[in-house]
């Protein structure tokens, strides 16, 4: 660990943090429509997965998706235009914070159907092995998406074919309210990595370099042609499954296990124990991820709603003035 | 009468016939500890017990597979898909193993299986969670399919669902959960099949079903200010559909529009508007109109979202297209 | 003109995009090694190697997905479902990730997919392998859906459909497969959206589709024998939908006939026959007629499934019921 | 192994062996429509599981489904009526051969959706364990369907809430012309139970009592209240996977390294190698199973094809006259 990769990965989830904090308050605060599914707690996992990736390499995502579009070089205002509906947004206001998607960034798209970006990856992933291009497509989805046909099938066909993909699991404990105990019998969903044979890791999903080490190995190992792996990320969501969750499935021990580990909290202690940074620079740090989380609703405000006539547009590429009328 | 919500009315309708049944269970995720994400099932779980209400994983082929085996097995369950817009991954065993499998093994077996599921727009939930999907269900033969409109019609259609011997999709709409309306204490059952009038008129039919109702009530009290006195046909079912309370009204002013909140094309409304012209063509003054939502996906922006799918003056409007 | 069977056509037409495209792939059970159920791959294994020509497991959710992220990644993958019944297995990747992932994404996304799926009955595969289910597609709005009925068709329309950038259902007949029909050497293309008419005719406008042309004509020469002059419209594609065509003809002829094989309830030809009433009805001189498959389930004995769909003659009755 | 135990696991196996045969025969001969999926070959597979089962428990089969029905109890001549689409057929002649039911012999079904049956069997689980019933209910299924995401999802729930029931795979190394290797990266399905954590067994599918040795096991476990099992069963189709299936994808020396084993060759030879049955007591033996398909045959042609209004009864169960027209 060098202090500045440090600090980049430190302002990475610091702005996943703070863009979850904002847009969880905007959202009570009624300025946000719909559903907002915040990532808060899960930032190394998120952080540590996309740096072990190039530019070039590709991610999908899921209804829980700020936290990986950030990690992949999402622009924090434009995200947070879409979350305000606003034509500006990623998706000119239509998707929301469910659908963001930024093809050059290599960001494929969240999803709103649990599940679904597992096979999208991994289509993905069969583009990039036909062309014989060397770009690696990760897979993101929660420790309840496994228990969906979609990761079966996609995983069996990615191991046959030993496509240059990484499936990584962040296993919040909860799907929703279920605790995966309660509908899965594996102590650890990377278990189920035998059933394709393909490596299956667990590591710290709240120890961003653990991830990121273990991402990077599943990285290597699909881009030189030995096909995927599974990474399971141990980690918690701080937050309710969507704003408004009274989370009564959650006891006050568990969660005061897991905010002694907020990955942020020890991301700082390590890199200040370690004297890669000072307090003062990591308040610094913080400060400035702060002001441009600001300045992103501010522009999210300022920016206008889409026009109304927008809404029969972009339904299909081709033909579509008639299509959408016949 | 005491009022209550839809929410509650379809609780309570549940909560009834898993009293009276043993045979009845819930299957869905978060039913359980969570009582269900719009709060329909809470407190069941404790009452009932985990094996009645059972929090399911998130494998919707799976437990509606499941609750197609169970109900072979004489089980009732009730399955809850969290949004109807997840239907399509779960519609094989609705589409070709609870709705076939009576008539494929020749009347052996019956599957007395609901599967409850809310639909509609207007939350801003975008593309994938706001969608009305009654088509890819009336379309098949075998499911029975209802869409209640008021808490009276939801619980005593939901209990009759429950008490059919047919697969029956139940489908709700997530913005009338928290509409109120007279349920009485005592137990009532409505028969599936039964179209209701919810306002009597003389000059044009209007016909809905779910949150359209609630529109088509709406503009027929905008309409009268004008002059038009409309007759409101809540259908209710949708499948079987009653045709006779059609047929009637059609006969009595001779001017019809259907409502419906879902893409327009290859909608049910077309399906009535069709039965109605082949049936009681001469009985019609003018083409029965159409009004329902524009051929697009589902758009997250408020500023979009509404207009996408019909509200009380976009029924207004096509009344009038129809009265000149 | 040399003459190639319907299966042979579409099997052409796949080829010679794979040769111009090399973005063209293709992903479906027993595709490669066998050459398709159906024979229409045989030989391409081995042409253009088993990376561009799959053998997938079945896991039709799983590569329909798949071919939605391919896509996405600017591949062209035609995907084959053996069935279209199992449609409802991946309905998933497509009604709520292909059809909408270029609204979603504000424009950004394009889809190049096909679905290629044959449908329907006739061959006594009995529920759950006999089913026409246009309606689940032509419902869901970024979904393009075509049905040829020719072998001509089927190759214009298959390669036009490869090319396009929105995802194309495309619907095959199983009993066409062995149709033969003149098909030139050369070249060619049918673009989407364009109606055929098949047979001209004053007296009466036939609409069909798929399979059903061919009894639609086969109806015409009858009709034509009894003294009435059928026009027979070939949609080929359900959507977009080609209305000019449509009305040019009811303007004519004054009188229409729907045809389709699907069940009735809910199915396209309801669509169809709406707009005709109402985009044209002062042109009608009768109520538009659907002649369709009754709602039940495809049976498997042979006494039993020709009374389920319609053939040659239940198409003359339905003319005689409007050309009085 | 003892004598009269032998004696009725040879006879189910010959019934199913010449039931299939003559079914293919009348198939060719045109006397049979649709498709017809035969499981000449499996029979060891099918016999050994339906004998560790109770009359009082259910099994769930596939396309592949006449050794199920025959194994579990259910009759020729029915079955063989309704693969003439007669109204004496088990379905009224409605079904065909891919949809025989008997609820009464505990049969839930043969499915022309592939993997569809697991979770129809795993809620027939669902229901005993309900009931408080010690039922168990077996599911039957092809090597391919377990690429199915219904196996995971099934598998999985079944796990979660220990039901009682057994997942019994036939891998006869083929989906339709896929063969398994190609589209699957573990050599055996039963690994896969590691996924769920349950106990997972390969057997010889072609061996009578090693299948029925194994099922007896799961079964046993399952019906104890400790969950579900998969018993992967190797072995062989003889014929096409429809009958007109060309097989170029066979090679003949897996033919003939099959046919060596064929499972009724097989005890046939331990039977006599044991001095259980003698060869003309065998021979007898087929003598009469041939008799009873034949009249089983003789039954299905003469009996009458449902009447044309049969085409609308039995769409519902309740307002059927009105629903099939409204
Ligand atoms: C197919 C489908 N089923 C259900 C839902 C509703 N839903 C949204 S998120 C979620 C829980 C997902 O849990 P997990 O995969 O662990 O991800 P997490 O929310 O914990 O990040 C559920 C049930 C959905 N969106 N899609
Ligand atoms: C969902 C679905 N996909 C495809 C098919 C077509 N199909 C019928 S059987 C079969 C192969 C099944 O292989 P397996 O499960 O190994 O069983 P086997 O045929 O070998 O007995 C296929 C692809 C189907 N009926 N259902
Ligand atoms: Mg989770
Ligand atoms: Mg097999």
């Amino acid at each position: 660990m060098d202090g500045q990769t440090a600090m980049k990965f430190l302002r990475e989830m610091l702005k996943i943090r703070y863009f979850e904090l904002k847009a969880a308050e905007l959202f009570m605060q009624g300025l946000m429509a719909g559903n907002i599914h915040t990532c808060a707690g899960q930032e190394a996992a998120e952080v540590g997965a996309c740096q072990a990736l190039r530019e070039t390499d590709f991610i999908t995502s899921t209804h829980r998706g700020h936290g990986h579009c950030i990690a992949k070089g999402g622009q924090v205002d434009i995200m947070m235009a879409e979350l305000f509906g606003k034509a500006t947004g990623y998706c000119k206001g239509k998707g929301g914070s469910m659908h963001i998607v930024d093809v050059g960034l290599g960001i494929l798209g969240a999803n709103g159907i649990v599940g679904a970006g597992i096979p999208i990856a991994t289509g993905s992933a069969l583009a990039s092995k036909i062309r014989g291009a060397d770009e690696v497509t990760l897979a993101f989805f929660g420790d309840a998406a496994s228990n969906q046909g979609s990761f079966h099938e996609a995983l069996n066909m990615a191991s046959a074919w030993k496509l240059p993909c990484v499936f990584v699991c962040e296993n919040n404990k909860y799907g929703v309210s279920v605790c995966i105990d309660r509908v899965c019998n594996v102590e650890d969903i990377a278990t189920r990595a035998v059933a394709y044979n393909i490596p299956g890791v667990v590591v710290d999903g709240n120890d961003v370099f653990e991830v990121y080490e273990a991402v990077k190995t599943a990285v290597e190992r699909a881009r030189s042609g030995e096909g995927p792996s599974l990474v399971e990320c141990k980690t918690y969501r701080h937050r309710g499954h969507y704003e408004g969750d009274p989370q009564i499935y959650k006891t006050p021990e568990e969660v005061g296990y897991w905010k002694d580990r907020d990955p942020i909290l020890r991301l700082r202690q390590k890199m200040t124990d370690a004297n890669l940074a000072t307090v003062v620079e990591l308040d610094v740090l913080e400060a400035e991820v702060k002001a441009e989380i600001e300045a992103a609703v501010e522009f999210a405000k300022q920016s206008p709603y889409p026009a109304v006539d927008q809404v029969t547009m972009d339904v299909y590429a081709n033909d579509n003035e008639r299509s959408v009328i016949r | 009468m005491r009022e209550i919500n839809y929410g509650q009315a379809i609780s309570e309708a549940m909560h009834e016939e898993m009293v009276r049944d043993g045979s009845v269970i819930i299957l869905g995720e978060d039913m359980g500890v969570m009582g269900s994400v719009f709060g329909l099932t809470k407190g069941f779980m404790d009452e009932f017990g985990a094996h009645r209400v059972i929090d399911t994983p998130i494998s919707e082929a799976g437990f509606t597979g499941m609750a197609v085996g169970a109900a072979m097995r004489g089980l009732r369950p009730i399955v809850e898909l969290m949004y109807v817009d997840f239907a399509p991954i779960c519609l094989d065993p609705i589409v070709n193993q609870a709705a076939k499998m009576r008539y494929m093994t020749g009347g052996q077996v019956k599957v007395p299986l609901v599967i409850r599921a809310p639909g509609g727009a207007g939350r801003r939930n975008a593309g994938q969670h706001s969608q009305s999907l009654e088509a890819l269900f009336t379309h098949i033969p075998g499911l029975k399919v209802v869409a209640p409109a008021t808490p009276y019609d939801a619980k005593g259609l939901l209990k009759s669902a429950i008490r059919e011997d047919d697969p029956v999709m139940f489908l709700e709409h997530k913005i009338l959960y928290a509409q109120k309306g007279e349920v009485p204490e005592t137990e009532y059952l409505i028969p599936l099949g039964k179209a209701d009038v919810k306002r009597q008129g003389k000059d044009v039919t209007i016909i809905a079903y779910s949150r359209q109702v609630v529109f088509a009530l709406e503009a027929a009290k905008e309409l009268a200010a004008q002059g038009i006195e409309a007759e409101v046909i809540d259908l209710r079912t949708l499948v079987p559909l009653d045709w006779e309370t059609i047929e009637t009204s059609v006969k009595k002013t001779h001017r019809v529009v259907v409502v419906q909140e879902a893409v327009k094309r290859g909608g049910y409304a077309g399906e009535i508007a069709t039965q109605i012209m082949e049936n009681a063509f001469d009985e019609l003054d003018a083409p029965v109109k159409r009004v329902a939502g524009l051929n697009v996906v589902l758009p997250f922006s408020p500023a979009l979202e509404d207009a996408a799918y019909p509200s009380a003056k976009d029924i207004v409007a096509g009344v009038r297209d129809v009265v000149k």
